[in-house]
This record gives C-alpha cells, sequence and structure tokens, in this order.
C-alpha cells in the first residue's frame, strides 16, 4: 500500500492555476524527485501536504486512509515533516530548542536538561556534529540546513519532504546531505526531493514527477529515464544547452583590486576585469563569493587592499562613492536589497541615477516614459508601471534592478547569483543581456553557485575557497570538475 | 502685558515672610511667626500632586525660592507626583525616609494620600496639607475650598443671570478632585436660582481645549440658546471668551470663571469676563506655616483663604496681586 | 490596455485620491450623515470651526508622516511644541521682533530633530524608545526655562493674527498654514529625491543602504522636518492663545500619530504619504466637533473615540491591501502588511 | 570544548545573569556610587521605599514583556490598571467580599487583553495603534462606570493589607508580589511551550507559522497576561492608597515600556526577558528615589531621566549586541539590530 497518494489536486491563486488536477503515490521508503520549472508549482503542492495551503479539488491519503491536513499541526501529527525552500528555524534560539521545537520533552514543564541530552543524541545518531548549546543564527547555512532536515526527523516523520535543500549547499555539503537522505529511505522513510540539479535527482531517486504550469507532465522510475527527456518534460520542447558564448574583443582593465581582505574572510585577493570581459566566480556556498563582492562595492569594511575603477582608488564604506567611481552590484537577495519593494516599477528604475547623479528633483511623466524604454528593452512583462514592484515575478524583478544600473550608467557590473530563482526562459534572457553589455564594453563579475552559468558566461573564472583565491582558469577551457576540485580545496594538497 | 506679570519666582514681590493678600486677618493672625527668621532651621519636604499644570508648576517652583529668600537655614526638597497618587505616594516615604521635618502636600488625591501622610506623621514628620487636603488628621491645612468657590461663584451666576439664565460649563479634567469640587460648588450656588445648566462638557483645564470646545458648543447653541459659561478655571476661561469674540457675541454670553490670574482681572476690567473667583496659590503661606512647625510653634488645624468674588466692582483692589504673582 | 492607459495618463492628483478612497468614503458617508441628522454642522462657522481645530494636529501629523514613512516614530512632538511656544513667547517679551522670536522658535524644533536623528540613526536606538526619551527630557527644559509658568505674550501683530485667530481669503489663518504645509509636503514626497529616500528607507532598508541612500541623512531630516512642524504647531498654538504655555501640547503625538495612521500610512514605514494624512486630521477634527455637537458625554467621547479609531485603521488598511496587491506577490505582501507581530 | 561544556553546565540563572551583565553593571555600579554619595539611600526605610516603588511598574512590565517579545506593544496597560481599581473599589463599596471582588477586577485586565488579542491577532491592526486605541475607550469606561470620581474604599482586610502597604518577612508587600509575578514570568518564559512560542512569534514570525505555532492563541494569551498583570498593578495601587481612582495609571504605560526596554528587551520581538525587566524597573525606581535625594528640581529630573534612558538603553543595546555577535553572521545580525528604521 502506497504510504502516500495524492488524488487529483487542484489549487489556483486568485485564478492562476498553480496546481491542476495532479495524481501520484509514494511507497515506504521511496525517494521520489519533485522536478519543474520555477512556478510549475511544486512548492505549492508540497504546502498543500504539510497544510500551508488547502486544496481546492482532489484528495490526500495516507496508508489508504483520507486524511484532511488544515495545518502544520496535522501534517506533524499525519507524520509529515515539511523542510522549506524558506529555513523555518528560529535564529535566535539555541539548536537544541529548535530540534525539540513544538514537541518540548517534559510534561507541560519543559524538561531542558533532557532536551539537550535528547537534542546531542539525535544529531551523533544522524552523523552530524553540531554544538546543541549554540545559537542557530552563529551555525553556517549548511548546518543550518541539516538541522532543519535533523528537525523533520526529530518528529518520527514517516514521510519527509525536502524542497530545494541543496540550492543553498556546495560540495561535501550536498553529498552529506545526500546520504542522509539515502540512509532515511533504508529505514522505511518516503521522501518527496526536489531539486532543480538533475544530477542529484539521478543519484538519489527511485522514481520522479515532472510539473509544468501546474499539471503532470510525466511520471515513472528514475531508471527509465535520462537527462534530456525529463528536461523536455520540464520545458515542454527541446532543451537548448547554454553555449559558452563569450565576448572576444576585450579592451582595458577597468577593475582593479589589489590584496583586498576583510578580517576572517577574505584572504588578501586580487583579481582584474578588462572592458568588455566577464569574469565569474566560482566556490561553494560560504566561500567568500558574496562578501568579495560586498567589499569591492564598499558596502563591507575592508582590513586592508585596495579597489580601484579606471585606474582611480575608490573610497571604501560607501556604496555611493563606488557606483560614482562607475561600479554596480546586482545583490544575492533580490527582493530585500535588490529593489524597492513597496515602490512602484517607473519609481525603482531611476533610483540609482537620481543618487549617482545627486538629482534632487524627480519628473514622475519622464520617468514613466523611462520606465516604458526598458519595460520594451528588456522585455519587462508588467500590466501596469505604477504598481508595486512586489507584483511582479522573480525574473521580472531581476530585470527592474538591472534597468536601474543600466539607467545610472555602469563601467563595472557585479552580478551575485543573477538567475537565483530565476526559471529557464528568463535565465536565458538573462544571459542575452549580459552578453550585449559586454559588447558594450562593460566590465562584468558574475558570481554563481551554478557552474555550467559560470562556464557559459565567463572569459576567465576566479575560483575561491575559505576566503582565498585559489585558482584563475581559463572560461574557454576549463570544465564543471576542475573548478570543483578547486572550489573543494582539492587543489591545495 | 509684559514679563512683569509672568508668574514665577522672579515675581515674588515682598522681602520678609509675608501672606498674600488672599490670606484674610484671620489667617494673617494665624501665620504670625514668633522666630527669627534666620533662626529657622530644618528640612522641609514638599509634594506637589503634578507638574503638568500651571498651578502645580509654578508652586514647585515657588516654594523654594521664598524659602531660600526667607529662611536661608531652611533646606527645601522638591518632588513631582507626575499625577499619579501612586508615584506621590511613595516619594512621601522617600522623602520621610531621607529624614524631613516637615511635610508640605498637595495630594493628587484626598483618598489616596492618606496612607502615606499618616506614615509620615506616625515617624514624627508635621504635615502642612496645601491647597487640597488630605483626609486624615494633619497639623494644618491651608487653602481655600473648591467647592466654596463654585458655591461663591453659583450664587452670583444666579444673581447676575437670574430666571433667564441658560449656562454651559467647561469642566476640568475629568476625575479631578477639583474638577468635581468646583462642578459640586456651582450646582449647591445655582439651587433656587432658576438657572439651567445646559450643557458641560471637559477641556482639561487647558487654553486651547476651551476654545475649541467653546466654538463648538456656540455652533450647537445658537443666539439666544444660552447666556452664560463657567469655566473650572481662567484658563479655559480665556478660550471661551476668545471663541465668543471671534463668534461676535460678546454681548450675549457672560463668562464666570475660578483662579483670578493676571489676565483674568484685565478681563474683568475689560468687561470680557464678569467674574472670576480668586483661588489663590498657598505658597507663601505654606512655606510659613513650615517655618512655625520647625521652630516648634504651634499651629491652627485650618488656615483657610477668602473665596472671594472678583468683579469689575472690585478688581482694582486685586490687580498686580494676583494668586500667582502674590 | 485601456485601463493601463489610463492609469497612466490620469494625472496623479487623482491617483491620490483613488489611493485613498476609502478614508475619503467613510469622511464623505459621515458628511451626508450628518447634513441629516446634525445640520448644525453644516454652518459655515462651525465648518470654520472644524478647520481651524484641524489645523494644529494636522501640521504636527504632516511632520510626523515624514518619519512614519522611515518606519519611524516620534513621540516628542508635544514637548516640542511646548517649547517652542514659550520660547516665542519669552523672546518677544524680552523685546525681540516677532519675525525673529518665530525663526528662533522654530529652530528650537529643528533642533529637537536633529537631537532625535542623533539618536536613531547615529546611536541606532530604536525610535520609539529614543523620542520617548527626549519627549521627557524636552519637557524637563521647558518647565526650566518658564520655571513652570505659562508665558503670555502680546500677540496683537499681524504675523500672530496670520498664525493664530484671523482669517485669510475667508479662510481660518491657521487652516491655511496647514493646507500650505501639506501642499509643500505633498510635493515633496512626490517631486523630491528626498521623498523618494523616504519611502526606500522605510520599505526596504538593506536595499536602500546598498543602493547607496544617504540613510542617515535622510534620517536627520525626516525628524528636523518633524521637530519644525512640532515647533510650527507650537508656533501656531501660542499666536492663537496669546500664550507659551510649557504644558502645552500633552497628547499631540498620539493624536497626529493616529491621524497618519488613518490616513493609511503603515507604521512599518514605506508606504503611504500625506494626502492621507490631510484626511486623517480632518477626520478627527470632525469627529470631536460632531460629538460635541451632539453632546455625547466628555466620558463617552472617548470610548466612542477609540472605536472609530479601530474601524478607520481597519478601512484604511484594507484600501492599501486593494491598492498594493498583486498576484504573484500576495504571499509576501500579506506577511508584511498582516503581520500581526510588528508595530 | 571545555568552554561549550561549561556554557552546557551551567545553570540558566548564571546565564540569565550573564546575558544582562550590562544592566546589572550599571545597577551595580549606581549602588556603589550611592554608597559613596549619598548614604541616606542605605537606610533600610529608603530602600524598602525603592522596593515598594519599583513593584507598580514592575508587575506592569513584567506583562508587558510578553507582549514585546512577540513584537508587539502595548499602550492600554495605565488604563486598564485605572479600571480594574476602581471595579474593585466598587465591589468592595456594593458589599461584595474582597477576594472576588478582586478577582473580578482581574478578569476585567484578562478582558482588556482578549480585546487587544482580537484588534492584534484577527483584525491584523498594528499594536501601537490597536491597544491606543482601547488605551482611550477603556479610560472612558472607567471614567463613565465612576462618573469620573475617585472611588474610596475600607481598604482594612488582610489582603489589601498584604497587596498595599503591608510588610511580609520584612519586605513590603507589593515588592514581593513583584518578585513572586516575575520569577513565575521568567519560569513560564523559560519552562513553557507558550512562553518558547512567543520567542518564535517575535523573532522569525514566518518560521512559527510554517512550524504550526498557535500564532493567534499566543498572542491572545500574550495580550491577556499584559491585562491581567496591569490589572493586578490596579489591584495593588487601589490597595495601598483604599481608594479606586478612574485616573491612575497614567504614564503606567511609557515607564513600563521604558523598564522592559532598558531590561534589554528588544522591541522588534525575539529577544530579551523578564530578568532584564526586573533589572530595569529597579533601575527605574532608584533613578527616581536617587535624584529625589539629592534634591534635583522636579523640573531637571524629566531632562535627567530623558538622557538616563537614553544612556541605559545604548548600554544594553551593547550588551546584546555583544551577545548576538558570532563573526560570520555580522551582516545579517547588524542588519537586524541596528536597522534604524524600525521601531
Ligand atoms: N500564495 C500565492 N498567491 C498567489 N500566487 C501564488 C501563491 N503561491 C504560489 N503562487 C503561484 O503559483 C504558481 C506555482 O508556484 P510554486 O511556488 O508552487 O512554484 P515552484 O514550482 O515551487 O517554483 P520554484 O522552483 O521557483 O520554487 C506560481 O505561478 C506562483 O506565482
Ligand atoms: N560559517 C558560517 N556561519 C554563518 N553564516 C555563514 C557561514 N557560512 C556562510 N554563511 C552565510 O552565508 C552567506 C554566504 O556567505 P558568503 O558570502 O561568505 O559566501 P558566498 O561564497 O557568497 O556564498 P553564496 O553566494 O552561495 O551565499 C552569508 O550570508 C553568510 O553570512
Ligand atoms: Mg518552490
Ligand atoms: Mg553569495
Amino acid at each position: 500500500m502506497p504510504r502516500l497518494e495524492v488524488r487529483g489536486l487542484s489549487k489556483s491563486f486568485l485564478g492562476a492555476n498553480a496546481l491542476q488536477d495532479v495524481s501520484f503515490k509514494i511507497m515506504p521508503g521511496e525517494v521520489l524527485a519533485l522536478i519543474g520549472e520555477n512556478g510549475a508549482g511544486k512548492s505549492t503542492l508540497i504546502r498543500i501536504l504539510s497544510g500551508a495551503h488547502r486544496p481546492d479539488a482532489g484528495e490526500v491519503l495516507i496508508d489508504g486512509d483520507k486524511v484532511d491536513i488544515s495545518g502544520p499541526r496535522d501534517a506533524e501529527n499525519l507524520g509529515i515533516a515539511t523542510v522549506y525552500q524558506e529555513l523555518s528555524l528560529f535564529p535566535e534560539l539555541s539548536v537544541a530548542e529548535n530540534l525539540v521545537f513544538g514537541a518540548f520533552p517534559g510534561r507541560g514543564i519543559i524538561d531542558w536538561r533532557a532536551a539537550k541530552r535528547e537534542a546531542g543524541e539525535f544529531l551523533t545518531s544522524l552523523d552530524v556534529e553540531i554544538d546543541v548549546t549554540k545559537r542557530v543564527r552563529d551555525l553556517s547555512i549548511a548546518e543550518k540546513q541539516m538541522l532543519e532536515i535533523a528537525k523533520a526527523l526529530y518528529r518520527r516523520a514517516q514521510i519527509v519532504i525536502l524542497d530545494e535543500p541543496t540550492a543553498v549547499l556546495g560540495g561535501e555539503d550536498v553529498d552529506h546531505l545526500l546520504a542522509l537522505v539515502q540512509g532515511l529511505a533504508k529505514h522505511g522513510v518516503s521522501v518527496i526531493f526536489v531539486s532543480h540539479r538533475l544530477n542529484e535527482v539521478f543519484g538519489l531517486a527511485d522514481n520522479y514527477v515532472v510539473l509544468k504550469d501546474g499539471r503532470l507532465t510525466g511520471t515513472g522510475p528514475i531508471s527509465q529515464t535520462n537527462h534530456d527527456d525529463l528536461v523536455s518534460k520540464m520545458v515542454g520542447r527541446e532543451f537548448a544547452r547554454s553555449e559558452r558564448a563569450v565576448n572576444k574583443t576585450v579592451g582595458d582593465v577597468v577593475l582593479e583590486v589589489e590584496n583586498l581582505s576583510v578580517d576572517g574572510v577574505l584572504n588578501s585577493i586580487s583579481l582584474t576585469v578588462r572592458a568588455g570581459e566577464v569574469l565569474g566566480i566560482a566556490g561553494l556556498r560560504g566561500a567568500g563569493r558574496t562578501e568579495l563582492a560586498r567589499a569591492i562595492y564598499g558596502v563591507d569594511p575592508i582590513t586592508a587592499g585596495v579597489v580601484r575603477i579606471k585606474g582611480l582608488a575608490v573610497a571604501n564604506g560607501s556604496p555611493l562613492k563606488t557606483i560614482r567611481a562607475g561600479l554596480g552590484l546586482v545583490p544575492e537577495e533580490r527582493k530585500t536589497q535588490g529593489i524597492f519593494i513597496a515602490m512602484s516599477t517607473a519609481a525603482n528604475i531611476p533610483m540609482v541615477k537620481m543618487l549617482k547623479r545627486g538629482l534632487h528633483t524627480i519628473h514622475p511623466a519622464e520617468e514613466r516614459k523611462l520606465a516604458e524604454t526598458y519595460k520594451t528593452k528588456l522585455s519587462i512583462k508588467v500590466t501596469n508601471l505604477a504598481a508595486a514592484v512586489a507584483s511582479l515575478s522573480g525574473g521580472n524583478q531581476q530585470k527592474v534592478v538591472l534597468a536601474k544600473w543600466l539607467d545610472a550608467g555602469v563601467d563595472v557590473l557585479i552580478l551575485d547569483e543573477p538567475t537565483r530563482g530565476i526559471d529557464i526562459g528568463a535565465k536565458q534572457e538573462i544571459y542575452q543581456l549580459i552578453r550585449e553589455l559586454c559588447n558594450q564594453g562593460l566590465a562584468i563579475i558574475v558570481i554563481s553557485s551554478e557552474l555550467p552559468e559560470v562556464l557559459a558566461l565567463s572569459n576567465r573564472i576566479l575560483v575561491l575557497h575559505h576566503g582565498d583565491a585559489v585558482a584563475e582558469l581559463d572560461g574557454q577551457t576549463a570544465t564543471e570538475e576542475q573548478i570543483m576540485l578547486h572550489a573543494v580545496g582539492g587543489s591545495r594538497k | 502685558t509684559n514679563a512683569s506679570s509672568t508668574p514665577g519666582s522672579t515675581s515674588v514681590a515682598s522681602d520678609g515672610p509675608m501672606p498674600s493678600i488672599y490670606c484674610g486677618d484671620t489667617c494673617t493672625k494665624q501665620l504670625a511667626l514668633a522666630a527669627a527668621p534666620a533662626d529657622v532651621k530644618c528640612d522641609v519636604g514638599v509634594s506637589w500632586s503634578a507638574t503638568s499644570f500651571p498651578y502645580g508648576a509654578v508652586s514647585s517652583q515657588q516654594i523654594p525660592d521664598l524659602a531660600k529668600k526667607w529662611f536661608p537655614g531652611m533646606s527645601v526638597t522638591v518632588t513631582d507626583g507626575q499625577g499619579d497618587a501612586t508615584i506621590q505616594s511613595g516619594q512621601v516615604d522617600e522623602m520621610v525616609a531621607k529624614g524631613i521635618k516637615v511635610l508640605i502636600i498637595s495630594p493628587r488625591d484626598s483618598d489616596a494620600l492618606k496612607g502615606a501622610v499618616d506614615r509620615a506623621v506616625a515617624a514624627g514628620v508635621k504635615v502642612i496639607a496645601a491647597d487640597r487636603n488630605v483626609n486624615t488628621t494633619v497639623d494644618t491645612y491651608i487653602g481655600s475650598d473648591n467647592v466654596e468657590a463654585g458655591v461663591v461663584s453659583g450664587k452670583n451666576i444666579g444673581s447676575v443671570l437670574g430666571k433667564t439664565g441658560l449656562l454651559v460649563e467647561l469642566a476640568g479634567s475629568l476625575g479631578a478632585s477639583p474638577t468635581i469640587a468646583r462642578g459640586d460648588g456651582l450646582r449647591t450656588g445655582l439651587t433656587g436660582s432658576g438657572v439651567t445648566i445646559v450643557d458641560s462638557q471637559t477641556a482639561d483645564y487647558d487654553q486651547a481645549k476651551g476654545l475649541a470646545v467653546m466654538q463648538d458648543l456656540l455652533q450647537k447653541y445658537p443666539s439666544g440658546a444660552i447666556n452664560g459659561v463657567y469655566t473650572h478655571n481662567d484658563q479655559m476661561a480665556f478660550g471661551a471668551i476668545q471663541a465668543i469674540k471671534e463668534a461676535g457675541r460678546e454681548s450675549e454670553i457672560q463668562v464666570f470663571s475660578i483662579d483670578g490670574e493676571d489676565k483674568a482681572l484685565a478681563d474683568i476690567q475689560s468687561g470680557s469676563m464678569q467674574s472670576t473667583v480668586g483661588y489663590p496659590l498657598v505658597t507663601k503661606e505654606s512655606v510659613i506655616a513650615a517655618a512655625k512647625l520647625c521652630s516648634g510653634e504651634p499651629i491652627e488645624k485650618r488656615i483657610l483663604l477668602e473665596s472671594t468674588l472678583i468683579d469689575s466692582k472690585n478688581v482694582a483692589d486685586y490687580v498686580g496681586k494676583s494668586p500667582q504673582t502674590e | 490596455m485601456t485601463e493601463i492607459k489610463l492609469a497612466g495618463q490620469s494625472p496623479w492628483i487623482v491617483k491620490s485620491v483613488r489611493n485613498n478612497w476609502v478614508t475619503i468614503v467613510i469622511f464623505v458617508a459621515l458628511l451626508v450623515a450628518l447634513a441629516i441628522f446634525v445640520p448644525t454642522f453644516y454652518q459655515p462657522a462651525n465648518l470654520l470651526n472644524v478647520a481651524r481645530q484641524s489645523s494644529i494636529v494636522g501640521v504636527v501629523a504632516i511632520g510626523m508622516t515624514f518619519v512614519i514613512l522611515t518606519g519611524g516614530i516620534d513621540l516628542s512632538v508635544g514637548s516640542t511644541l511646548a517649547l517652542s511656544g514659550v520660547t516665542m513667547a519669552m523672546l518677544i517679551n524680552q523685546g525681540m521682533v516677532a519675525g525673529v522670536a518665530i525663526l528662533i522658535a522654530l529652530l528650537v524644533g529643528v533642533g529637537v530633530g536633529i537631537i532625535n536623528g542623533f539618536i536613531v540613526a547615529d546611536l541606532k536606538i530604536q525610535p520609539f524608545i529614543a523620542t520617548l526619551a527626549t519627549m521627557v527630557a524636552i519637557t524637563g527644559v521647558a518647565l526650566r526655562v518658564t520655571s513652570g509658568g505659562p508665558q503670555p505674550f502680546d500677540n496683537a501683530g499681524e504675523i500672530f493674527n496670520f498664525l493664530g485667530s484671523g482669517n485669510v481669503l475667508g479662510l481660518p489663518g491657521p487652516f491655511l498654514v496647514f493646507l500650505i504645509v501639506s501642499v509643500i509636503a505633498i510635493l515633496a514626497l512626490r517631486y523630491l529625491a528626498f521623498g523618494r529616500y523616504l519611502y526606500a528607507i522605510g520599505g526596504s532598508p538593506e536595499a536602500a543602504r546598498l543602493t547607496g541612500v544617504p540613510t542617515r541623512r535622510t534620517l536627520f531630516i525626516a525628524y528636523a522636518i518633524s521637530g519644525l512642524a512640532a515647533a510650527l504647531a507650537g508656533v501656531m498654538t501660542a499666536s492663537r492663545l496669546g500664550v507659551g504655555a510649557p504644558t502645552a501640547g500633552g497628547l499631540a503625538n498620539l493624536d497626529a500619530i493616529t491621524a497618519v495612521v488613518i490616513g493609511g500610512t503603515s507604521l512599518m514605514g514605506g508606504i503611504g504619504g500625506a494626502v492621507g494624512t490631510v484626511f486623517g486630521a480632518l477626520l478627527l477634527a470632525v469627529l470631536s466637533n460632531l460629538m460635541n455637537l451632539l453632546g455625547i458625554s466628555p466620558f463617552d467621547q472617548q470610548t466612542v473615540k477609540g472605536a472609530v479609531i479601530v474601524l478607520a485603521v481597519l478601512l484604511a488598511m484594507q484600501a492599501t491591501r486593494k491598492r498594493t496587491s498583486g498576484r504573484r506577490d500576495k504571499r509576501n505582501r500579506s506577511e508584511k502588511n498582516s503581520d500581526p507581530s510588528s508595530k
């Protein structure tokens, strides 16, 4: 008998179908890969199973019985545990407390001694080494992710759902996590696993379910499919692998970073980027790529080193000065750092120019015209330019961020995870845009955790490991394996 | 008007310990000080209910100033009850613990400060209740009676407006004891006069609010619907007068107030206020009484200042001697 | 498409009104109900009263709007109002020319604002507690300089007439001041980069920092404007009454905040504007006038006011929700707007 | 490893103290300075006064801590204090047994809290404005039921003696109540799932929702506790004074909030606790006592108080910052803690 079965699940938001008539089952001890493009409905499905959403139609059966999941508590009682895309940990609370949260040991009165002991033993049993008295705030991303999974298991879940658990991990951490999942399955736990990384899917899953635009477009054993087959089910067309296409006519050095250090995070990093060139920066999560971008950009104070743009040293500590020197940053966290979420699309675009030029007044009519221009130029899908930018999809929000920099005019643009959380279509558009900008003579740095992306875009690739620049590779000849070797510190031994 | 009319420490007039003009013959006699001012030596605690209203603020400032001037040997601690009986009660305990010999207290609430005063008395402190009494045995109470002030005004209103009297009342802060007393006093004073109280609203003893509320009331009561306004203090009266003037209804509405501030006296002279009832600060009297108690002199249980009606007939006697400057 | 075109083309004032439609609807409904049940309300003299009565809180609330847009709050406006009033009164009594005295009084307000800005932007103390501290401290200063006594002064000059009780073009002077201040604020928020920065800081503090928005300077100016507006209200109050009282302005802070929130500006920052605040201040003035006209007991007036605040905020929130709801973002937005655990 | 072991083994009370070390250090420094400069301070009678004076605000602040931990605020505690005081007084005057009257008075506080909980959790109105509205409304109710007058009653009974002015085991009754309430709060926040939910909701509302934390119920209970504590403070006030006054508790809300914040609890929620609040309340009481002993004029006391609040919050913040700073995490942390635009 299947551990879990869903029949005809549908869910729509304000008339848009997020999920339509989806059915599948999963047996005890099975690992089911749930795949699909951005917005395909994966998270929606998961949210229904975990009680965060109610379905409009359809039913859920567990061990053959129809169940009603009307809240996170119900899901927990039914043995369903979910590890969300956004972490659901409490940063101010300790590891032990987060682990046992809601299932506190003791009768009414929390027995902290037992909590600590149980937490410690439980983590050890999973082969996870974290000090249980640490506050979660102080953990690494990988540790947090492990804890999140441990938390699900701690509740003796029989069905564990992982929504892109590896998206924020790299190298060893991914391996560790995958091993953990395999261990679970051996113990009879059913696992639903969402990932955009097909390699992982092939290494781990027994069966797969593909969603596209809320519909089920394919399901079956993983052994009877291949990479290209899955991709075509996801996108509904043959997938063209992104070509390595870079601008060959590079110009003078525009950005020069010399011995840049940030205490405990970056050790004496030097790099140069020329006009018309893309420098890719690769590395595992936590290697310090974002820190490097921020240090160059001047938001975080540096402890040593110098940054020159077109030969002139820029002052550290003030983004505005760097912006005026010709630098731009498309940050990692789009919603909180990239756009002004409550402001309109039209108001967002001229913000950087305003700051850069020190303009004091606003001309709404010109603003609207400008927005129209960029809407066409970058094909931003937006119905009302005067509505809050929050109402745009992720990819379109990213284009608004780019529009801001293009409008202000930049010589060097740093893009940190420019396509994170963005679907394949929009991704290609953004790649295209990056190439165009290169051709126009911009110097570009692309930081990305997706190696194919780095390889597709970069002239040269700088690999970071624990805050050190460990290798510089030629973008045309480098391979994923090479980059990985450096990123995990393998080249040093 | 100019700086000289500004209430406050600078305008304390006389040089020796002298009670104010509102302290009548009996009162003056009761406050006769036998000791030489220079010989008065002791610690005095002053506990005022709040400094967030003019009387409280001014008293808190004048008492230590007067004491310093008249009795160099007297050391004064002033506390501000912040309008909260609990806070005030604690402050009394505090000063007692600190070792004061005499306490001048103007309680936030007559019942609420009873406990603190009893504890002070038990600790051997001499207690002067100033302006507002405490519901327990104290060495002396100095003040003029709020109810009496209301009664005096009420009687006057009765005789001025007579049977056709249609009065609105601008009350002080809700729940404050002078508000209740001045309201009750008014009603007692009006008994039998035939005057009708057609409306009563609060304006928090505040001039700006007095103005706003009076404006609204003037709309509600067109010409002929009211012919008098009774305000619980002069500040509100100033606001009311302004509203009446702006509505051009000076001739049909008379203003009756309580306090006797300088500006009120001027308003009476100019005819925009019918009368006010002098309601003196009891700072001078309190300081002298404290000096008497310091030097171990006996003192009467009640020292009453007069609730005098000030209207056009006698206003000249009071000009320059308002409760706050006197 | 037509719809979009319309949105694009309609002048912003129309849009502003559209954005504040709920406040305006309640307001109009109230005005109609009044016509039926309380005809006195419509007597010109009464309308002028209401206008006049909305002015002081209105001016304070307009200044407060700048601070609240940054996600801050300013509890010190009441004591600033008092301090500026007594400053002006005392300077005039010392023989200073009215204009100069007013200027200095206004600068006092700016000074308080700068102190607030410093505590918030540099010391990084949460605005609630920062301005609570200045509120207490400034009250102390106002009492100290006056020795606690009200400061009457001769307010016979032209300027006091205008700021205080006079009429200009048939409108009360203070109301005119309120309108002028409002128009300046509305234009500044719309047409000045500074205005944009307020929204940016309030709505997306991190993005603001990364984009180089001068957060510190903007916060300083926002609090200075709030202080300036409070000081102007203090000058107006004193001009009107002919006295500067150290105890004035008691609840002006809470009333002003209420007006801002009723007007649809979120206490979380980033959403709202001065148009709503104007209506918020008018609504409060109408409410209080109405209750007096109806002869509602002063005790019950407070209870009614409390209930009306809840109702008005509820409606304002719904308007904001409707206006900002985009398909994709319902999730995030509703988290932001309706998060009950955030002030 | 030793270090970690130590941390693991030290009893939480030690950790609590460690976490509040700045407040405690200032506190102790103050106490030492007092011994030198104001020896009167140490007279037993004075110490008992300070203890007694910290009690009322202390009890209110302990209740407020629960609400602030959720990221909320409760401005209505002052009027709740007044309403419960007059309720008790009036019931006793009507011949009701003291115990029952007290119980009903406390239930009144719970009722107000539930109304607040409803407005915040269900109507989703921001706590500041929600509790501002109930503050205004409840004041109206207290005035209405008493017709505005204070309600003296006979507080001769044992229980009033304990709650009010009596001493038990050499300590003032109200202080004992404060201590008992504090201990219950400290234990509840630490050992009850409910207590942990407060931190969860205040620190990461979204994660709380996903984890199935009963947000609504927890908010209701938090506001009910705040109301209950305010009502208890009202009963204590009335017992002490022998009168239930509708105007009592005027500044209790701001003082209580100040005590909580000085005690290291963040107005953003999720960080802090009741131990700090106890010290915060004591600090305020010592400050006020000290200024009175030093004979500082009441005007200047306010200025000093404002400055001390800024200073104390600054130090409390630095303690929190130090305590929460991990190396890697600098970026995120500083964004949360130092974001000037959030209240
Ligand atoms: N609460 C919501 N309100 C409105 N629309 C929603 C909501 N949740 C999801 N959607 C929409 O439903 C669709 C499916 O979204 P979902 O988050 O399930 O996609 P996904 O497959 O998880 O994508 P990703 O790979 O980006 O995580 C999207 O179009 C999304 O915009
Ligand atoms: N050991 C750690 N402890 C705490 N936080 C960590 C740790 N490692 C990484 N992080 C957090 O992860 C984020 C990314 O770290 P960093 O910028 O150094 O790496 P990166 O190479 O840019 O990785 P990515 O871009 O994938 O996040 C930061 O927000 C950082 O605070
Ligand atoms: Mg998803
Ligand atoms: Mg990064």
